[in-house]
């Protein structure tokens, strides 16, 4: 099954027309992604080694049928594509733009709560369902095809964590990157709920940081909603207050949003914690039975 | 961004809250010709982003010029918290004050929406007040695409129990600086205290206030108040250089890729004993100019005695990170022990690019946490 | 039954101490409307003949209990208390003010859409349910118990037909005026969903007038969901186009929003339409079979 | 309220949305005056709210300063479809224009949503194009929380088939013009045609604005905009005492209390063969005061043959009413005869007030239709 993307998704890529989004568009289609679209104002009717380009995301909606769209335009364009999108009534926007304002991320969450558009980032690597499909800039030779689905605020991490679990003979349903900024448009929770209603998903990998109470919430979800098995990472237990840790919304705020706090939050409803990548992927192969 | 004291007054009369009149200083004559315009009695204010000023002496009142350039002198130049003061803050001195109040507005992550906080314990420590007893502070989230309503000074007015002929000025006070935090995309600004003086006018006779980097493009006049003085030399040579750095008390160098990446790799060098001495992200896509940069920011703090490259390459290409670690070493010529693990894109040509080099006091690993304990044995002396 | 009030009805008014709020708001406590509280900020503490004044809603709410919400505030300060006494979680708001600006009546309705409250009003007479509950300016004395349901844009004009209908032996199970304004919070099609739920209404009244095209789609609504026979009234037949009729939304522009069209459309979808309010009262006893 | 096209171009042009310079001029004295400061050539405009008034010789262009005087000799107090003319506009004379658009937001009651409309089939009118092209008129409606978008400008400018390289200077535009909207609180603003120059410029060369009545005072310098000289003398007359009135072409006065209940009066006498004079809503609560007040302004029409009261009284008291109408015969001995209906509160006191005063020349009805039969036959000389 896999979720949020699979051999259904339709991609539209915003920004397909720039030096990053041509090759990010063109590596998705070769993993076998149906691009079917890229947006790019006033490029209407070029087209992008195959992929036609459209001025507006209604129009390509309108041309080609695209359920999800993919915005990769610089931060100070990223809220406009992002909300462009949601008018034209793509169901799922993956934003992987980094450095968009704050109070952009806040109008744009605030707004898309009243539509039916869930998005996802921004500042985020995207989402890989190996084996079906690849909207982000996630390396997907690392990763085959499994039983494990994995939610991160981290990039990098992410495949550290997958391709651990990947040597260890371990494969991924998805992987759902939903960045690191401070307001990310889907939740820890957000996507462990459909983890848990994914058939295909027997372990969940939830990877978290400092800052904010994304963890602390989703521990008490996970207590009340989730049965399938969650094994959790956190990053940043050295990190000193007041310090952004390379990720806009990775900071500790006085006494709240430690490592420490969530990790004892999420070890209070029962999940599991490891210490370090290598003992997360330890611990979901002692679970699984590998 | 932080913004010092006076920086943030000067923006809360930009969009008309009340704040004492004042100038600022950098030299003693500054200061005391500030004061004579000023007229006495002044505050003479040391303006540096910590707290707790007043205790360590950074807040005198001058009477008249002589106490003025007293009061400066002694100031400048200060050491608080670790903090050097390098710039006073020359304000008419406080009218007399009835009450204090706290008021301030944080971007909630949380909740997403601004969080309003208003209370009569004001002076204090918010978070002590917010410890000892939490009914004082009056509490509001405001729907972000709404804005602030006159109802929310009211509601927060009455239920901070504030004064009944004060609910309209307070709320109007509360109203400007919601438009403040919106208008200047601040993720934080607070106002300790907020006063009211015989005459039950309020005004903000302290301002804390914290921009939002990301959107400083918008905000060109506010991007200039950046004072690279101010910064560490370590972090402002990174910030020169476009790459994410931050400055810790350790002695083993960091550098990897992805900030999730660089955060596990010194929590996983501390689990191992050592001391990290800084974060640092070289980015997604690092290209090997930019890894020789980075070395060199490492270098340049001489605290460093070991340095660990952890490599995960998605964008980023192991090879591009062993060419910028020759280049590196070519330049700089390190003195201390590397330990480089690379593992992901094109992770065997760039191991194998490294062994054909043999850099001196170069060793490998094949896990970050061998990587982890190899460099916490070479910070200490120890044979890796 | 009867719609939106009744005996469970705990009303709260937003402006209690002035002239107008004073008045009404005794008049309503007279007929049997539980009034439990007023508002005026200043004035918390003090009681306008037993009823308690509140500094705001959400203390109001707290001590007792209230669940509906008159607002009789001048209509410079009206958006804001509409806005107040939702956030207060008031789930209906009854609006009496006259000429509160279009553009804050716009701020408000989107802003309402998205929480839980339903606005009724502004520019309104109130809802009475006879025998039940009186909340706004009907004068209760000239309508009784009964199984007709009316729902209207005008105030003296629903007395008016709720008069003839009682001259004729038939009583109200509700009166609704949703007001007159271009933008009200409750429309013709919300208050008919109600009614056509309500077993006490045997047969709705439409009382409508030029402007906007509320009437028009109530016939489409009308044709599809509702089983119980409507009568429908326009006035402003003999309107000229681009004035405004005493209504703020009582205007015909250009073409649009004239009272043959209205007309028209709730006869295409087989509502019959009383061309004078007499009419209409005749309309129902016929089939009421008076 | 309706602004003249200056009035909505000096608003439009505090917002930033580029107009041509131009002058109001209320003499040929101050529009040559305007012209010679403007410069030659230039445009004479006539002010009135009416469309049209190119084809009515109410637009001219002036070569020089005789011209001017000519011009605006002609313009100055004629006479476009019933609107005198009391002032002139002198304009810059329209720059080279390449194209005409059309652009203008609405407020639409309908889809409760701010509508912008853009066509490239300026010049005309926008209803015909509707008619006959609708395709050519793009439409987007704006969420009033959220506001205008860039990607709005962008999908309306692309929609409407503008040239590329204006999609820009369109969307931003149009972003001025919701600023104007919102900001004045307009429930119509309209530009037809939006030119281009040569130089690929837009500008507004009209300028169409509706501005929301209810909303002025907390726009006091709009409200000075409205001029009296402009309105209908009964209507001014209303206006001033606080009556809802609306002049119409009949010759029967019609005085009720609610909107509602005025309008299903004046349809009903029509129904029944009589012509309105006006809508009068003496509004809820009417006092005998104001009952007065109302029969000096329907009486101050001279077209005015017979008058019918319709009250149905619930805050209203017919009594009240009674009085009002004996209190008006006294002062202004009315010479044509009245029918009322009097109902509802009070309904009993107030007939038997009217039967006790036998006032000249006064009938009465017990319904609604009975009122509206006797009044026709009165106003056309028979008896009631």
């Amino acid at each position: 099954m896999a979720v949020l993307i699979d051999n259904d998704t339709k991609l539209v890529v915003s920004g397909i027309t720039g030096r990053e989004g041509t090759f990010h568009a063109l590596n998705n289609k070769s993993y076998g992604t149906n691009v079917v679209a890229g947006v790019t104002p006033g490029k209407g009717g070029q087209d992008v080694e195959g992929i036609p380009v459209f001025n507006t995301f209604r129009d390509a909606v309108a041309q080609t049928g695209a359920n999800v769209a993919m915005v990769f335009v610089p931060p100070r364009f990223a809220a406009d594509s992002i909300l462009e999108a949601a008018d034209a009534g793509i169901p799922l926007v993956i934003c992987i733009t980094e450095g968009i304002p704050a109070h952009d991320e806040l109008r744009v969450y605030t707004h898309l709560q009243r539509t039916g558009t869930r998005l996802v980032g921004p500042n985020c690597p995207g989402i890989l369902s190996p084996g079906k499909a690849n909207v982000g800039i996630i390396p997907a030779s690392f990763f085959k095809e499994g039983n494990v689905g994995v939610v991160s605020r981290s990039g990098t991490l992410t495949y550290k964590i997958g391709n651990t679990l990947a040597q260890a003979g371990f494969g991924n349903s998805s992987i759902v990157g939903i960045g690191g900024d401070p307001v990310p448009g889907t939740s820890f929770i957000d996507v462990i709920e459909l983890f848990q209603a994914d058939d295909q998903t027997e372990l969940i990998v939830l990877s978290g940081e400092i800052g904010g109470d994304a963890e602390e919430r989703a521990a008490d979800y996970i207590a009340e909603h989730v049965t399938k098995p969650v094994v959790a990472y956190i990053a940043g237990f050295t990190a000193p207050p007041g310090k952004t840790m390379g990720h806009a919304g990775a900071i500790v705020s006085g006494s709240k949003g430690t490592a420490v706090a969530k990790a004892e939050a999420l070890e209070a409803k029962g999940v599991r914690v490891g210490r370090t990548p290598t003992e997360v992927a330890e611990i979901a192969v002692e679970i699984l039975g590998g | 961004m932080d913004l010092l004291e006076y920086q943030g007054k000067q923006l809360f009369a930009r969009h008309g809250i009340p704040v004492p009149d004042g100038r600022p200083a950098r030299t003693v004559d500054e200061a005391v010709a500030a004061a004579k315009e000023i007229g006495f009695p002044c505050a003479v204010k040391a303006q540096v982003k910590i707290g707790g000023r007043g205790k360590a002496g950074g807040i005198k009142i001058a009477n008249d010029e002589d106490e003025a350039r007293a009061a400066s002198d002694a100031i400048l130049g200060m050491d608080i918290k670790g903090f050097t003061v390098h710039e006073v803050w020359i304000e008419t001195a406080a009218p007399q004050i009835e009450s204090e109040y706290y008021a301030s507005i944080v971007f909630d992550r949380g909740a997403k929406a601004p969080l309003i906080m208003l209370s009569t314990q004001g002076g204090m420590d918010i978070e002590e007040v917010a410890d000892s007893n939490p009914d004082a502070i009056a509490t509001l989230h405001v729907d972000p695409l709404l804005g602030f309503q006159d109802f929310h000074g009211r509601r927060l007015a009455f239920e901070a129990g504030i004064d009944a002929d004060l609910v309209r000025p307070v709320g109007a006070f509360l109203h400007q600086l919601y438009g403040t935090f919106i208008a200047e995309e601040a993720l934080l600004v607070e106002v300790n205290p907020l006063i009211v003086t015989p005459e039950r006018k309020v005004a903000a006779l302290d301002a804390k206030v914290t921009l939002d980097d990301n959107a400083l493009f918008r905000h060109p006049d506010n991007a200039n108040l950046r004072d690279p003085s101010d910064e560490d030399p370590q972090e402002q040579m990174a910030h020169e250089r476009g790459l994410t750095y931050v400055k810790l008390d350790g002695d083993i160098g960091i550098l990897g890729n992805g900030a999730g990446l660089v955060m596990s790799t010194l929590d996983v060098v501390a689990h191992y004993g050592g001391a990290p001495a800084n974060f640092l992200d070289a980015g997604g896509g690092s290209k090997a100019e930019a890894i020789t940069s980075a070395v060199e920011v490492i270098l340049s703090d001489d605290k460093v005695k070991a340095v660990l490259f952890n490599i995960f390459g998605g964008i980023t290409r192991c090879d591009e990170v062993a060419n910028g670690l020759i280049e590196a070493f070519k330049t700089l010529d390190p003195k201390v022990p590397f330990v480089v693990r690379l593992d992901g894109t094109n992770d065997v040509e760039g191991r194998k690019i490294l062994a054909d080099a043999s850099l001196p006091n170069v060793h490998t690993a094949a896990t970050m946490d061998e990587a982890a304990q190899k460099v916490v044995a070479l910070a200490k002396g120890e044979a890796a």
